[in-house]
């Protein structure tokens, strides 16, 4: 981990046993495995205990506002479409005050990759219910147990026939690498869903109740049917199913732009007034 | 000399078609032409019309007595007949009308209809109305081709001609200086503005009275190589824009109050984070949705406030077509320079004002982007290094190798780094806002224009620039010392020239269109002076500089 | 309809022909059928043409603001649960600016019909793309046409097990009506997908498109089914099935508290600062 | 008599379980309590701390200088040990400390650790502390009883008497009243005074430091039959509060700064819909997500011109538990009363003071709903009538047979129609507006303490009433003719006796917990009256009188 270019060494204010870690660990990995460097990737987050990761690598970094780290990660893309850009987030920054984003980004296809850190809880507001909080549970702010049934994120980004969707488990590293870089290597928006138990707040969804419960995809199952993609995505409680769920392909977003498809990052090219000179023209 | 048309009728029937290309022959033609929209919130029916005043120099604001009144339905000419003048004239179809010798009727809609289609009165109505003033019809038929597609061509030249035929020249054209002027309005001027600073990114959200700036990017993207999205809602809008500016290049986004309400969150992300940003506020009638296609310039105190917390920004108003492309230009580089978003203060009338403009001189734009040089360091950058002037070297995400730089919405140390330690903020916030001072040293004073020692000082901001400028040339010319302040930047508030002028009139007066008089607040907060009245209108319909004339003369203010 | 207690005398700014004019004689027909009265209906909407309704009908009403009729509604309803709650709004109010809305209230199952007014664009402000735009076409703002794929509203409902999701047509007044008499009738968020042309400005997706590509989902179609349902949500383009597309059975938010289910609604309770007396007592 | 007291150690160390139940014993007791806290934006970690204040008479504010710090760690003795007095005492594990004979080393963690159990080394040194104090454990035995689950509390309670055993008594308590008083923070009052105000919804979303206020109403929620919801996202949140409210009942939603900004176009709905709604804005500093657990007080301008366009509105500083429960019960009344929005801007520290507080007096508690009576037509109800007053008689849907009624965020006319009408415009925003003019003669001016004619003007609002309140007590014991002004009431300006004061002194300063001095601003913008000094704080922290005092001793202002 020492030569790892995206390891740094600093304080991390997560507790203790913390699903994060493992996340971080996974991360750090695959993005060295992947050659890449940490000038060329922009980490980018909202506000929460997963939020906080950009702070603990070394990369280019946006941590910007709870619920909007999709907009950012698609500004930075669009204008340097040779970063790897890629979104850390919990379930309540991602699927809470962020759905709207995810609902669009999907549509877009915007070559970003987006990591839940899926603990069903907000962590970091110290224990509420989040969109993927189970049906009833009982939670530092719903005395009388969550009214809301949970979200399903693989389900609906299937929905929106989103070009990458997997799960994957904090507690199988190897697993979590591999999922990370086919989510990477996915020209398009890529969602991928982390289980990440919070050891402090979610006292149901344990390590052990993840454990217990996964169960792998193998090679028999083909992530490009639909329909077949859509059952999987319904299955949760005694068996979830982890790996990659769904994928089609499809142009991604900048590439359905003429004018942005082949040519430079925005960023790189020389921008000049008597660009807009002509347009003046068609005024007189 | 100068003439005032009115060309009204319901949402549909095309009146957008006979002031388009009445202006745009006019300005052609070496004319100066001021053009302003009245128009309702839906896209059929209901009662809309332009204004077009036009003459041989100059213009800066609408007028409200009216030499000939193009009305495509009756409700027109009942609505606005009492604003004609006497020796004044009504173009109307046969159909409507009553015995007042000053209506001209001819057969708009049996021309329209026996040329097969009904819906080309108006093009009939273009005919007449340039015979009316012995304006040769051809420059309109190549517009008109321009505008229609294949099919309706032929139909609509042959109704302009015959609405040529229909009736005889009635008024005197006075020479043209033969000058090649624009004619634009403020949104388009604001959007040339960005695209001349290299604007690279501009995402928004639909929203009247900014849709048509938002449309000029989106026409002109793939021409000029940019990013345009409309976005999903306002917040992406803007937090896409300022990721874009982190990225980058530069971006901006637009839209009117109610998108700005929704955007406020992201403002103060771009103040904490440091990261330039341009953002216009198209400005209509609130509360709420209120008026959706009428103006107002009630977002003043709001913009300046916005945001929890407290951070550096400017706030620039725009007054005319001139401004809205030189500023835009400006706001750019000075979000730049220090940082900070800039708001552009627009609003419909002066969005929709489609005014003869000398182009611009596009050599005075000049793009600095403020990039910090290759640091000594590899590893993390410092983006937020404590400097004497509270300025941090800049640099973008891959701009130097094995350099890679964090930005953060928390209170954060000289590396973006999250830190709750007490001195970190202090200096951090000492920092921030210590480039308000240096704003202060950049902005532009007020325009003013008046007697040089003024007894009275109108005080205005943005687009009242116009009516206040042709008022104060009236209230002169009835012997009142008078002189106008009007504010382009507005925050920080630039303070000498008002200093000045407020020593020496004996009463000063704010003209806002707005209830509250929200300049004459900011006035009294920055420097404790307070206006004796206030000429204000908050009815969604710009005042123009005759209004003010009034007020002013009868002492119509409180 | 001169007898209709929901029928309103008024003029009405849609442009002639508009495909929202037969949805709202459907509604305020369905409304009459179904035995209601104005001051037992509360009629809300966000801001568009579609979202104009509630001004062009005898009810309770509340135009609110753009995106953000959901919300508005749930308030009224947990006031007031008596009350006939109904959404009419555009496809870019619900589908763009409320995304987020349309997630959470299906997750609640507030007991509210949402009836949105598909017209594929964005008519008030002028034809721009709205969220189920199809790719590719040219609006007035997407020169070079729509770069994001439309959302497809009815697959997302289902893929978070909305309880009743059904689409029907503007054309023809009975099958809408039967749609709505439905919608109204489920105890739950009802969405029923309205295809409205908008004569104006979608020149693709007019009266004749619809026409010729619907068809009616007949008696053998079972709606229970949610696997077929996915399927059936996918199909669009050159046959689109119109009915009832998905139920599922499950208690309605308010039911799902033991204090709200079978009390009084909370508009009709007596309130006394008494109430809160008893809670100080935990403060000595 | 007092004595002030620290308990410090990192995030999960059970600092709050000390704290809590040392607070708690002694209010129960009769002695007046005080307590003040300090925590970082993480869950397990870093470093947090609790400040008790505690004596035989009322307390206003936290403290600087130490009896005796608890330290549950090392980072909490070096930290904090240059605020102990030379007579002070430090609580600490054997491991830790040097020699300073004022150490007193109890083998915490050994004694937690023989009970089974390290984590209850804090439980161990409550026992001591008690101890120190003289004071019987067994009240605090119940409130561990209360806390822990079964397994737990056997353990904990061996703890606390071992603690209790390990050290002997040092310090002497005074005699206590024996009054029966409440001990409360200021989120728990605000959420009280809702419910005694018969809020009967509650939707908001988390966001520190407003979300133990929402835990509060979702604790009581059940009990009292109200309904309590977390919203998706903020904007969800006020705008099903505004639906609630349409629909008949009292309906709150509370946030920090960045749930404010999202909120601002929906309080603009409020506003032309002119919907009863109460909103508690728990400030922290900013700008954007800046330091989430910790004070300031920056929003004040932000939310009096928060959304665009003009409409009424009022804005009430929380000053103290005691107001936090009167005025939030007060708002209520005042919303539904003027059908406007009300904003209560509290903050970090006051949320989490705990403050013995006199029980609340119910009976004076009244709701006031406003109905009116039961129209003389059928049909559509007028809701935005003209009146001469400018209040609209308002009733909720379903409230009488036959009647139904629309609210509507466009400009709009008697019946909530849409309308683009100048008359009806002009009617509208004035009938609005003139709900202002009634407000400011609802207003509670501001609380004066100190000399009758003070040389020395401080002016204040919200949370530093209490430090304000004792600075003022210390300077006129040093002779100084000093008073304070501090402003409860806020937006509109009550002007009264800030008028009077301001002309009695000869100096002025305002003391904020911000950087722009925004009090000031407001002040100068209402009045002209510009203050001749600041004493501002903004780095999170909360000023305490002590440093009050100090600066005006040593002319610390700028
Ligand atoms: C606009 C806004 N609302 C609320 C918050 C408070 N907030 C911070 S993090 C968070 C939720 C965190 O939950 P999640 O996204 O699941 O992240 P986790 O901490 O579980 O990793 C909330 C509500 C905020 N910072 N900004
Ligand atoms: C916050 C906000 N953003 C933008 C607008 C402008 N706006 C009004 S209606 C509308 C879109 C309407 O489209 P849709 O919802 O599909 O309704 P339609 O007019 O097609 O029925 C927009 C963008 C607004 N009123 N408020
Ligand atoms: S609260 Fe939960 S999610 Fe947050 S750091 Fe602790 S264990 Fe991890
Ligand atoms: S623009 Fe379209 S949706 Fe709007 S009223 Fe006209 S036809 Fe209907
Ligand atoms: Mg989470
Ligand atoms: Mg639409």
């Amino acid at each position: 981990m020492r030569n790892n270019p995206f390891h740094f060494d600093c304080e991390i204010s997560w507790c203790p046993g913390c699903g994060n870690f493992g996340i971080i660990e996974a991360l750090k990995e695959t993005l060295d495995e992947l050659g890449l460097k940490p000038h060329n990737t922009a980490a980018i987050s909202g506000i929460g205990q997963a939020a906080k990761l950009p702070h603990y690598i070394k990369s280019n970094g946006f941590n910007g506002l709870h619920g909007r780290a999709l907009p950012v990660a698609m500004g930075v893309k669009i204008a340097n479409k040779d970063l790897v850009v890629f979104v850390n987030s919990g379930d309540g920054d991602s699927y809470g005050e962020g759905g709207n984003h995810l609902i669009h980004n999907i549509r877009r296809n915007i070559d970003v990759t987006h990591f839940v850190h899926n603990n069903q809880i907000y962590g970091l507001t110290k224990g509420q219910g989040s969109p993927t909080t189970e049906l009833n549970q009982v939670t530092t702010m719903q005395f009388d147990g969550v009214k809301s049934a949970p979200f399903n994120p693989i389900a609906f980004a299937i929905s929106q026939d989103c070009s990458f969707v997997a799960r994957t488990f904090s507690g199988d590293k190897e697993h979590m690498k591999a999922m990370m870089k086919a989510a990477i290597q996915n020209k398009g928006y890529s969602l991928l869903d982390i289980l990440q138990p919070c050891v402090t707040f979610n006292k149901v969804n344990t390590f052990k109740w993840y454990k217990d419960r996964i169960y792998y995809l193998d090679d028999s199952y083909d992530p490009y049917n639909k329909e077949e993609a859509f059952k999987k995505a319904l299955e949760w409680g005694d068996a979830i199913p982890i790996g990659i769920i769904y994928r089609s392909n499809k142009p991604s977003f900048i590439d359905r732009f003429n004018h942005l498809k082949d040519a430079e990052p925005l960023v790189k090219r020389k921008w000049s007034p008597m660009n807009a000179k002509a347009i003046m023209e068609e005024f007189y | 000399m100068e003439y005032n048309i009115l060309v009204g009728g319901a949402a549909g029937q095309g009146i957008e078609t006979v002031s388009d290309i009445f202006e745009k022959t006019l300005n052609g033609m070496g004319y100066y032409v001021y053009s302003s929209k009245d128009y309702m919130s839906r896209v059929k029916g209901g009662h809309n019309f332009t204004q077009i005043r036009f003459g041989d120099s100059p213009i800066y604001s609408h007028w409200p007595f009216l030499d000939l009144i193009i009305a495509l339905d009756e409700k027109t000419l009942n609505l606005h007949r009492n604003r004609l003048k006497d020796d004044g004239y009504i173009l109307c179809d046969i159909s409507i009308g009553d015995e007042d010798e000053r209506i001209i009727k001819i057969p708009l809609m049996n021309i329209a209809k026996s040329l097969g289609n009904p819906r080309m009165a108006n093009t009939v109505a273009l005919g007449a109305t340039l015979k009316l003033f012995g304006i040769n019809y051809e420059p309109a038929t190549d517009y008109l081709n321009e505008r229609f597609a294949e099919k309706l061509r032929e139909g609509n030249i042959k109704a302009l001609k015959e609405g040529y035929e229909a009736v005889s020249e009635i008024y005197t054209m006075p020479k043209t200086s033969g000058e090649k002027n624009i004619l634009i309005n403020g949104n388009e001027a604001c959007g040339l503005g960005a695209l001349a600073a290299g604007c690279a990114y501009y995402s928004a959200y639909p929203m009247t009275p900014s849709t048509s700036l938002m449309r000029f990017m989106a026409r002109y993207a793939e021409k000029t190589g940019i990013f345009v999205e409309q976005a999903e809602d306002e917040i992406a809008a803007i937090n896409s824009a300022i990721g874009a500016s982190y990225a980058g290049i530069r971006a901006m986004t637009g839209t009117s109050g109610g998108g700005f309400s929704l955007m406020v969150e992201a403002l103060g992300l771009a103040g904490v984070t440091e990261t330039p940003l341009v953002i216009a506020n198209v400005q209509r009638p609130g509360p709420a949705t209120g008026l959706s296609t009428r103006t107002e310039q009630s977002d003043l105190l709001f913009v300046i406030s916005a945001a929890q917390g407290e951070f550096p920004r400017m706030v620039i108003a725009l007054r005319n077509t001139e401004d809205a492309f030189y500023q835009t230009a400006r706001a750019f580089n000075l979000a730049d320079e220090y940082q900070i978003p800039v708001i552009l203060l627009s609003d419909e009338y002066l969005s929709d004002c489609r005014v003869t403009t000398k182009p611009y001189d596009f050599d005075k734009i000049i793009i600095e982007r403020y990039w910090a040089e290759k640091p000594s360091y590899e590893g993390m950058f410092k983006r937020y290094k404590l400097t004497s002037d509270g300025i941090s070297p800049r640099i973008f995400p891959s701009q130097y190798e094995n350099v890679y730089v964090l930005a953060d919405s928390h209170e954060h140390d000289e590396y973006g780094h999250i830190s709750e330690d007490i001195e970190i903020r202090n200096n951090m916030v000492r920092k921030r806002m210590k480039k308000m001072e240096l704003l202060k040293e950049e902005l532009i004073e007020p325009d003013y224009f008046g007697a040089e020692k003024p007894e009275l000082l109108l005080i205005g901001w943005g687009s009242t620039y116009g009516p206040l400028y042709e008022a104060i040339k009236m209230l002169r010319e009835d012997g009142i010392e008078a002189g106008a302040l009007v504010f382009g930047d507005i925050w920080p508030l630039p303070q000498k020239k008002l200093l000045h002028y407020c020593d020496i009139a004996k009463k000063i007066i704010n003209v806002e269109q707005n209830y509250t008089g929200q300049l004459a607040s900011l006035i009294t907060q920055q420097t404790g002076i307070k206006c004796h009245g206030s000429i204000l209108k908050y009815d969604g319909r710009q005042m123009d500089s005759y209004f003010i004339y009034k007020a002013v003369k009868e002492g119509d203010y409180r």
